[in-house]
């Protein structure tokens, strides 16, 4: 099916109008957060790119992902944009099952040899192959085999990006990320949990129409991001003036104030939730009242409490300090008496002075 | 794969803290333990006023500069007051600090706004280069400086601009700003039992006898 | 036995206490104390900051009292106090304090380094590092009965003097009177008006007091040279002298370090509190003002100001007493700048008025003082100690400066109401 | 919680709150756009400015919509959901509005131009027009032949 119908035919196919076409490419280019001096180009590249076959591979993952991007009912960009991919192989979404569905995928593989797209959510377990397979075949040889044969590989999800919930303390499977075992192929990483579904098409589109997007030195593409949800956030305004929500329920959060003190990840997290928020534009966790989590940087699982401040010490540092004072007043005390002591042996040894021996005898 | 930056702000938010905050506290109470357990003999002389209530006033009243002084060393003085009202200011009324705050002792405050803590934070780091230039250059100042209080006036300093920096996201990955920004306060707690920062503890104790004692013989202080 | 090195080693480890620590702990080096200081200030040579003069102290209180700087002293960081230190500091500690009390009152972190000088000269006499004119006055002292050598014949000469000019009769050694009446050997030498001042201000309030042939010296040169067990022998003797005679009080003569010796330390010295009140002069004075038992009758016109010694003052707590005395007495009292607690010494207390070394040092320091005076331009200084009454006669005479300098308590018994 | 919540957001007072918050962008963008007018004044020089990629508090749509307001043309195209063309108060100055089919906002321009080229019909949809008429008079011209011969 791959490298046959484009999208302009797709478009035509479906009764889509130039001008459709044309919203369709402003709006994508919107998405892509790219300059809308660009739009002609992407509507150059949709109309001459190929349709690309892609594999996606689900490892430990919880479907979420899948769950993110095929949520959308109405025809949508996402749509649209899968609909100008040829998806040969998705467990989850594809009708064949068993024997086939294995034979699916290793047929789209040598039909497209080092052109197909490779997307992975849900990490690998490195501990145990046992621990996940597919069809008898372990995570890690499955995506070693089939990331051989791939242009590009996109993890999609914080799992496969970073490892995610399974690489969380204390990792019972072993698990890792794709970049973690191929080293040799470009990884696009789409963290989030689950990523917000225009930004997986977006990037999708970007491949599609200008190859690997610019990425950060978390393989993360900047366009998506570029810039911290505290930065984009439209209650930094109340950061900034010192107003803060104290609990879910006060007048804070009432009047909409920000969450830091929640527990916000807002300023060391990266992601468009800010601005191009969820289910269609509607909201983000932080419009909805709940502060960001993190869920697109490693480890997020690990940040010492989804509800604790950025500021405010991971560990039970309490415990800590008690043990300081009683272990501070001991050797101060053993430390005390030392000096002490000498002074008691001064006193002890006082040569009494005399007005007639107050000079050097020498 | 994991982010060097997160990993080190989890470092610093987790075991550096508990460590500094272990150095930090037990360095303290082992200072003032020194001090305290040494104690003083009891007066025999008849007071002539309140020794106790005026060491406790004199706590507070020697913050207020002796009148005319400070033309004589102005950048002492102004820088001083400069630097400690900024630093805290910022430290007290800057929101994650506060709740580091109502974490730790469950009180907390209103918070200043950004314009105020930056102000602030920018004037304190002024101060600090014009007390260095004044150490670098005043005679008397010169002569006193040792190692001790370049060091001091470092980790002092250092918060200041990282913070600043970490929250203005002026360069660097903000992530790892923040951990800078962590680290060089441990480094600050770290030091602070064990240099000339116990200042900012034993004040309260040198302030108390220097009053209690002027104030038995009903003197000012 | 001889001064030796750890004899004032040992002396000065014995002064260190918990406000020492505290002091040394909480000194940031800020150097203010440098510009309280006199000597500093018409110097501007900074080896006259305060805090600097008390280094080997805090050596000692690192290497001996704080675990770090016993660390630091095992690894060979940190050098042991040696004699050649001593002799270094010898100046600092002697010459260029006069243990104004001023350093104290601006440290920002509270210290007392007036205090901490006390303590350092303990180390410092024991090791036999003192000025030669002190140790001679010490021994002089404790050999007689005054730091001037034998004063007896002095005393009694003077009190006949006074008798004679006022009629009115002083015993001696008259058991329970009021107060035994102590002086300064520079009243007893130069000043012995002060004695027919007494016994006039004395008669008309009724207030009855005597003088012991015994221990009539007042000054104590074991505060000023630093040792406790010679200003302990001296105390003793007025305490001794004070008990045995059954009085109510002892009054404290216009002499600075006299009252800090007394009143503050004495009972330090001797382990207890004494069977009797010590009360200085000026204060005395001021309760029977209160008391309408002080009349005066006539103004002072001349403009006349006031200088506050140290001692009696800023270290003393007596402020607002001699004001009102002097507000009694003088039409036209006006105040210098910095007059009360802040008010500048006169160069020649705590031993350095009689230390000959520090003699140029000393009048460099007076121009501090000249300035102050200057600025008012009296046509006399009132004061309320000897001593700062005769450092500033000499030091006025040597800037050519024509002033009369008068006691307080003279001042007072001239404007006597004696009709009252 | 969660009704309280929704309550919250549905209550003028929440809008009133929100209406005030600003970002300090508006202003600067409006500058953008001035300086954008006088381009296209001199040179012809046609801009596009996309919403998406600048910071909006509600307070800033606020003042933009208070000084951009409503001018004379108002269209609504119907292409895979509605999209709103609409000039602004200052001519020169329109607002394209992308919506999907849920009425959810796709993308937001602001365009400085003296017509919208999404207003003009396309070569292609042209093209497709005149194909769709020619079959359509084709079907005509069918039925009326036999008719003629009758």
């Amino acid at each position: 099916m791959a490298n046959k119908p484009m999208l302009p035919e797709l478009m035509k196919t479906h009764g889509v109008s130039r001008r459709a076409f044309m919203k369709y490419c402003a709006s994508l280019t919107s998405l892509m957060a790219l300059s809308p001096a660009l739009v002609p180009r992407v509507a150059h590249a949709l109309e001459t790119a190929m349709r690309p076959s892609v594999i996606w591979l689900s490892f430990q993952e919880c479907t979420g992902c899948t769950e993110s991007i095929t949520r959308s009912h109405a025809p949508t960009l996402e749509d649209l944009i899968f609909n100008s991919v040829s998806l040969d192989y998705h467990h989850t979404l594809q009708a064949a099952s068993g024997h086939a569905a294995e034979a699916a995928r290793e047929q789209a593989m040598k039909d497209n040899y080092g052109k197909y797209l490779l997307i992975v959510d849900g990490s690998i377990p490195l501990d145990n192959p046992g621990y996940s397979c597919i069809a008898g075949i372990s995570n890690l040889d499955m995506l070693k085999e089939t990331a051989a044969g791939a242009a590009a590989i996109v993890a999609i999800g914080t799992c496969a990006a970073y490892g995610g919930i399974p690489h969380a303390n204390p990792n019972p499977t072993g698990a890792v990320s794709v970049s973690d075992i191929i080293k040799d192929k470009p990884i696009i990483n789409v963290p989030g949990c689950p990523p917000i579904p225009v930004v997986m098409t977006g990037v999708l589109a970007h491949f599609l129409t200008f190859g690997i997007p610019e990425l950060d030195e978390l393989g993360r593409p900047k366009a998506f991001y570029g810039e911290s949800i505290h930065d984009r956030c439209y209650r930094r305004p109340f950061y900034d003036k010192g107003k803060f929500a104290e609990t879910f329920d006060d007048e804070g959060a009432r009047a909409g104030w920000c969450l830091y003190k929640l527990g916000c990840k807002g300023p060391t997290t990266h992601s468009a939730c800010a601005t191009v928020k969820w289910n269609n534009g509607v909201s983000f966790p932080i419009e909805a009242g709940h502060p960001c989590l993190g869920c697109t940087e490693p480890d997020f699982w690990d940040n010492g409490g989804f509800y604790k401040p950025l500021s405010v010490p991971s560990g039970d540092y309490r415990k800590m300090g008690v043990a300081a004072v009683v272990g501070g007043a001991a050797v101060g005390v053993a430390s005390a008496l030392l000096a002490k002591a000498g002074k008691a042996k001064a006193v002890q040894n006082h040569e009494t002075v005399d007005a007639h021996d107050l000079e050097k005898s020498s | 794969m994991n982010n060097p930056a997160f990993d080190l702000l989890m470092w610093a938010r987790g075991p550096g803290f508990d460590i500094a905050l272990a150095i930090f506290i037990g360095g303290i109470v082992l200072r003032l333990t020194e001090i305290i357990i040494l104690g003083r003999k009891k007066d025999m002389a008849p007071a002539k006023g309140n020794g106790f209530l005026q060491g406790l006033k004199t706590i507070f009243s020697r913050s207020v500069p002796r009148k005319g002084l400070i033309k004589f060393a102005p950048v002492t003085y102004l820088g001083g007051y400069i630097f400690h009202l900024g630093f805290f200011i910022a430290f007290f009324f800057f929101a994650p600090h506060i709740a580091l705050i109502q974490d730790a002792f469950g009180i907390s405050w209103p918070a200043a706004g950004r314009v105020i803590i930056e102000s602030v934070t920018a004037l304190a780091v002024l101060a600090v280069v014009a007390l260095t230039y004044s150490r670098l250059t005043d005679p008397v100042r010169k002569s006193l400086t040792t190692f001790d209080d370049y060091l001091v006036l470092l980790l002092s300093v250092l918060p200041l601009i990282t913070g600043y920096v970490a929250v203005n996201k002026l360069f660097g990955d903000p992530t790892m700003m923040l951990a800078v920004h962590l680290l060089s306060v441990e480094a600050l707690m770290i030091a602070f039992p064990f240099t000339k920062l116990m200042h900012a503890v034993s004040f309260v104790f040198a302030r108390y006898y220097n009053g209690s004692i002027q104030g038995r013989k009903g003197a000012e202080s | 036995m001889s001064a030796t090195l750890e004899r004032g080693l040992n002396a000065l480890r014995e002064q260190i206490d918990a406000p020492v620590a505290s002091f040394f702990t909480s000194c940031v080096s800020c150097g203010l104390c440098a510009e309280a200081c006199l000597f500093y200030r018409e110097t501007e040579d900074p080896q006259y900051t305060p805090i600097k003069k008390l280094d080997l102290m805090r050596r000692m209180w690192s290497r001996e009292f704080t675990l770090l700087g016993r660390i630091g002293g095992w690894l060979g960081l940190t050098k042991p106090i040696t004699d050649a230190d001593l002799t270094a500091w010898e100046p600092l500690v002697y010459d260029s304090c006069t243990m104004c009390g001023r350093c104290t009152l601006v440290c920002p972190v509270g210290n007392d380094l007036t205090m901490m000088i006390r303590k350092m000269r303990e180390g410092m006499s024991a090791s036999g590092h003192g000025p030669v004119e002190l140790i001679g006055a010490a021994q002089r002292h404790i050999d007689g009965n005054s730091a001037m050598g034998d004063l007896s014949k002095a005393i009694h000469a003077q009190v006949k003097n006074a008798v004679a000019d006022t009629g009115i009769e002083i015993e001696f050694d008259k058991p329970g009177v009021d107060y035994m009446v102590i002086l300064s050997a520079q009243e007893i030498a130069e000043f012995p008006d002060v004695l027919g001042a007494m016994a006039r201000i004395f008669k008309k309030a009724g207030v009855t007091w005597t003088i012991s042939s015994e221990a009539f010296e007042a000054t104590n040169v074991g505060i000023q040279i630093g040792s406790r067990d010679i200003a302990r022998t001296l105390v003793q003797r007025l305490v001794d002298a004070a008990e045995k005679l059954g009085v109510k009080g002892v009054i404290s003569p216009e002499c600075g370090h006299a009252y800090q010796a007394l009143r503050w330390e004495g009972p330090n010295l001797i382990g207890r509190a004494y069977n009797f009140e010590v009360i200085h002069i000026i204060e005395l004075l001021d309760q029977l003002r209160a008391q309408g038992k002080l009349k005066t009758k006539g103004m002072n016109t001349q403009k006349l100001t006031f200088h506050d010694p140290c001692q009696i003052n800023r270290r003393g707590g007596i402020n607002k007493e001699p004001r009102r005395l002097m507000n009694m007495v003088a039409e036209n009292f006006v105040e210098t700048e910095d007059a009360g607690t802040m008010n500048w010494c006169c160069g020649g207390g705590g031993g350095v008025g009689a230390n000959e070394r520090a003699a140029p040092l000393r009048n460099i320091a007076f121009k501090r003082k000249k300035a102050q005076i200057d600025k008012v331009n009296p046509d006399a200084i009132v004061t309320m100690c000897a001593y700062c009454h005769h450092t500033l006669d000499n030091v006025l005479e040597e800037f050519n400066m024509d002033l009369e300098v008068m006691g307080l308590t003279e001042l007072v018994a001239e404007y006597l109401d004696d009709d009252a | 919680m969660d009704c309280k919540h929704s309550s919250a957001k549905d209550s003028p007072e929440k809008d009133d709150v929100f209406s005030f918050v600003t970002t300090g962008n508006a202003i600067p963008f409006l500058h953008e756009i001035k300086h954008a007018l006088e381009h296209l004044l001199k040179t012809g020089t046609e801009s596009v400015i996309d919403l998406g990629a600048i910071p909006f508090a509600p307070g800033d749509e606020r003042i933009l919509e208070e000084i951009l307001g409503q001018g004379e043309v108002d269209a609504t195209l119907t292409i895979m959901g509605q999209s709103h063309v609409r000039e602004t108060a200052i001519p020169g100055v329109w607002r394209v509005d992308h919506l999907d089919t849920n009425g959810a906002f796709q993308s937001r321009f602001i365009e400085i131009t003296f017509l919208p080229n999404i207003l003009k019909t396309q070569p292609e949809d042209a093209e497709r027009g005149l194909a769709t008429l020619v079959e359509h008079l084709g079907a005509i011209e069918s039925i009326g032949k036999p008719q003629g011969d009758t």
